[in-house]
């Protein structure tokens, strides 16, 4: 099989863009990625656009006003959508793209503009991104989903609303040192444990943000990746798999099927295990869904995921650093760029680039991307050689 | 009864029939007559066998609780200043919600007007009944047995 | 390059289905097309869903809706989507999976439910398919983008509303032969051409459908096809290209660039030319689509589209018969499944199992199908051999 | 003057000054300092040159009819039941609009309300000028020369 590497990453500030549209939010990432890559578009054969929300961009074909607006036209550009985590789904059709022979250098972008509905229409989105005929005729929302998940956990395995801050007091720690951060400041375990209720038992500071971002990476073929690059990170490994759309259905209440049926294809197409992964960006759209991404992804056993917090285990120094970025919960979790963002951080510590988030000499990073409330599941794995 | 009173967006299904089952005070799923998968909620096609032949069933009303929460910031449908917030008694205590399982791979979800959040627990055995909300909608409810 | 061919196809009814939700449609094509195929769910690796519109599936992942539905889960799945394109940007998407070796049985499946909405919300959602910026807010609708064209076009080539006119009664006709085709009955040129005005100069008989409907297609590597398949269709050569979101902005205003290049890279890949197609079906949303498409597609010079519909040369037994299943004006155009139901039926041309419709000895297929109001264009082309 | 004014849906643009200056009966365009090129619609980013220092520029407003159209049956937010579709005099007669180039690569769209369709013909020299809506939106008209 071909080999594929990311050659150029650009990432634009998330947070409440209210001084841009969802175009000019992709254009700040395009630029960045192109000037990291030290390309220009002429010489980029195809792209991948990941949007999430129709009802977000106001328009179907958002994957138009992105190729409109940078002038990528008349080359190939189509949008990939898979909820949360369309950015990941962009990424492996751009993969596929190249190891098909289609194209040798693809652009991959990822966007949402999510304040410019009102919060409440917001929720209302994420909450059929359950069952719109099943689930949500009770009121179901993005927070409730993952509260009945942590409800589960905590029965199954004692999992604690303390060990849900601790992820949360982790994640906003490493937001306040990466300046393309949403939230960047640190928050105390006191002021999340008493901030108000989301969704019983998720607090305030269990959830991530609603946000405007856009991110970007550039994919080339081994033979332009090594005459374009001087660090390119290699795309190792990666796994896609699906769930029952209603939780009720699951195999597991406490777990993400799709997430370990991903991990599993990533693991074994990459030929690694997670003890060799260095530093990882999970989905954290919750607090409960890093712990139990911790589990699902093998960083710990089933159950012990709320343990491994509370050790710091997943701090930069600890077994397995996860989030440094600050995660979905800290940096923000514009649904179509985060999983593009994902892959933006991992590649920037495999080139030892994070700065004062640097997990020292990283060889092996790996993504995780959930889409709804699990219905789809992206791992990927890069390595530095 | 339309399909809409309860789904509240969708109207057209082959399962429609649901809604009119809730409002005669029953829950219903449906049995593929080839393999004898039960699916609730009920589908008009099996895929186990893929087949497309199917009966009405009424289901078991009682089970365990596989999880619940109460979710205090609402998406647009039932947002607080609406009026027809579901069992809304106050503006600040919405009603939690919760999914039984009646049987294997049957799950039921629905609210659980009658509880105070600290005293559901995951495991404990609940009844699950339709409910007409004041303003025609239909539902389901669940409470301890 | 490795090949790719289809090796099974369903197709559900079109039409106004009040009778059936999304995931339901899905399953009748998905079901038609293991039945024609001998193959079961088991034995699919992976799954690419078609929905143009979030707002007409009632939440954004439908993919997630199909693949819980017909039971596919866990394996991959995701959504793509280029607006009335989607069909066959899954197409596409299905033929790279199993070429960059991540699947060797792909199930690819297109989908749109549009008439729960009421009509002048769907035609607002269509509308924005424009850009909904700086187009919608002079109350433009997806008639209204193919007018401005046909305006154009009529003025620069002399092009006539009898002809546009002449495309409906070919299409109506070859619809009157297809039990799939939402309108089984025909038009006389008469009753098209006094229908009342929907956008001027287009009638009601120049315009597409608002449509429920499913179609599916297996594809699989040559190695699996040649094992599962007496018949394979051969899918020989892929172009996607771009253009400009506006109108205003495009580089010519009677023809459609993305169809053009398009159309250059799959002749190209295929090694043919456009005298080499013996059956099309092209992107007749509007009538003067379909002339703008015998143009872009080579069937005729630039500006003669109107005459070779008035010959006749695009019925059977003409030059190059086009959309003898009756098109998207006569079989119904639900945006995401159009594009897979145009590869089924060339597959059907192509396995000589056309019944009425049969073009005699059909080798060589092409599909062209469009989306927004040209920002976006895929040409594919079929063997039979 | 919001953006909206003119957008109907969207007001974070860092072009929103543009419905700023139709209320001042301008239509405005923007050049990249770097490269030269003119863009209406406005952009906030050139995409020749990929630089996003951008100034504002008065367009001309005299053009050749690119093309034209009527729209009969309205989107939802034009609907006849709607008391803002604007120029609409009667239930049946909904406004012509077309597009002119006031330079290479510079369209405008706007409505024709004072003219038959039949009398509209490609090519012909017509002129853009802001219109204010008597709801407060804004939006632009063409009319001949
Ligand atoms: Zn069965
Ligand atoms: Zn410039």
């Amino acid at each position: 099989m071909k080999k594929v590497a990311i050659v150029g990453i650009g990432h634009g500030k998330f947070g409440i863009r209210s001084d841009a549209s969802l175009r000019e939010l992709i254009f700040e990432a395009v630029k960045a990625c192109l000037d990291d890559a030290g390309l220009s578009l002429k010489e980029v054969d195809s792209m991948v656009t990941g949007v999430a929300g129709d009802e977000f961009s106001f328009g179907i074909q958002p994957s138009a006003q992105v190729h409109d607006y940078i002038g990528f036209y008349p080359k190939p550009n189509f949008r990939v959508e898979g909820a949360c985590a369309t950015g990941s789904v962009a990424l492996r059709t751009g993969w596929m793209n190249i190891v098909s022979g289609l194209a040798d250098i693809v652009l991959v972008v990822g966007v949402e503009k999510m304040t410019e509905v009102p919060t409440s229409v917001a929720t209302e989105i994420m909450g059929r991104a359950g069952d719109a005929i099943w689930e949500y005729p009770f009121g179901t929302t993005f927070p409730g989903y993952y509260a009945m998940i942590a409800n589960a956990h905590m029965a199954a395995y004692g999992t604690t609303e303390e060990q849900l801050a601790m992820v949360a007091v982790k994640n906003h720690y490493y937001g306040s040192l990466n300046p393309y951060a949403q939230m960047q400041k640190e928050v105390t375990l006191e002021k999340a444990m008493t901030s108000f209720t989301v969704a019983y038992p998720l607090k305030l500071f269990d959830c991530s943000l609603i946000t405007d971002g856009a991110a970007a990476v550039l994919l080339a073929s081994e033979e332009k990746a090594k005459a374009l690059s001087k660090k390119p990170v290699w795309l190792a490994g990666l796994g896609c798999a699906t769930d029952a759309m209603r939780l009720g259905d699951r195999k597991s209440m406490t777990s993400l099927e799709a997430s370990r049926e991903a991990a599993k294809a990533a693991y074994k197409m990459a030929g690694i295990g997670p003890s060799d992964i260095n530093v990882a960006t999970v989905h954290d759209c919750f607090t409960i869904a890093e712990i139990v991404a911790y589990e699902d992804l093998g960083f710990c056993e089933k159950g012990e995921g709320g343990r491994l917090i509370e050790a710091k285990e997943t701090y930069v120094g600890g077994r397995i650093p996860v989030n440094v970025d600050g995660g979905l919960k800290s940096k923000g979790h514009p649904l179509g760029a985060t999983g593009v963002s994902m892959a933006v951080e991992i590649s920037k510590q495999l080139r030892g680039e994070a700065g004062p988030r640097q997990v020292k000499n990283a060889q092996i990073g790996l993504t995780h991307n959930v889409g709804g409330s699990g219905q789809i599941s992206l791992v990927h794995i890069f390595r530095r050689e | 009864m339309e399909f809409k009173n309860f789904s509240l967006f969708i109207n057209q299904t082959k399962v429609n029939r649901f809604a009119e089952d809730l409002a005669n005070g029953k829950i219903t799923s449906t049995v593929c007559k080839h393999c004898g998968t039960q699916y609730y909620p009920p589908r008009a096609d099996c895929s186990s066998c893929m087949q497309s032949e199917m009966e009405w069933k009424e289901l078991p009303t009682q089970g365990n609780l596989l999880t619940f929460t109460r979710i205090h910031v609402p998406p647009e449908h039932f947002a607080v200043r609406q009026p027809l917030m579901p069992f809304s008694s106050v503006q600040f205590e919405p009603c939690p919600i919760g999914i039984i399982e009646v049987g294997k791979g049957l799950p039921i979800m629905g609210w659980i007007p009658k509880m105070d959040i600290k005293k559901i627990k995951v495991g404990m055995r609940m009844k699950a009944s339709p409910f007409v909300l004041p303003d025609g909608k239909i539902t389901i409810v669940l409470e301890p047995v």
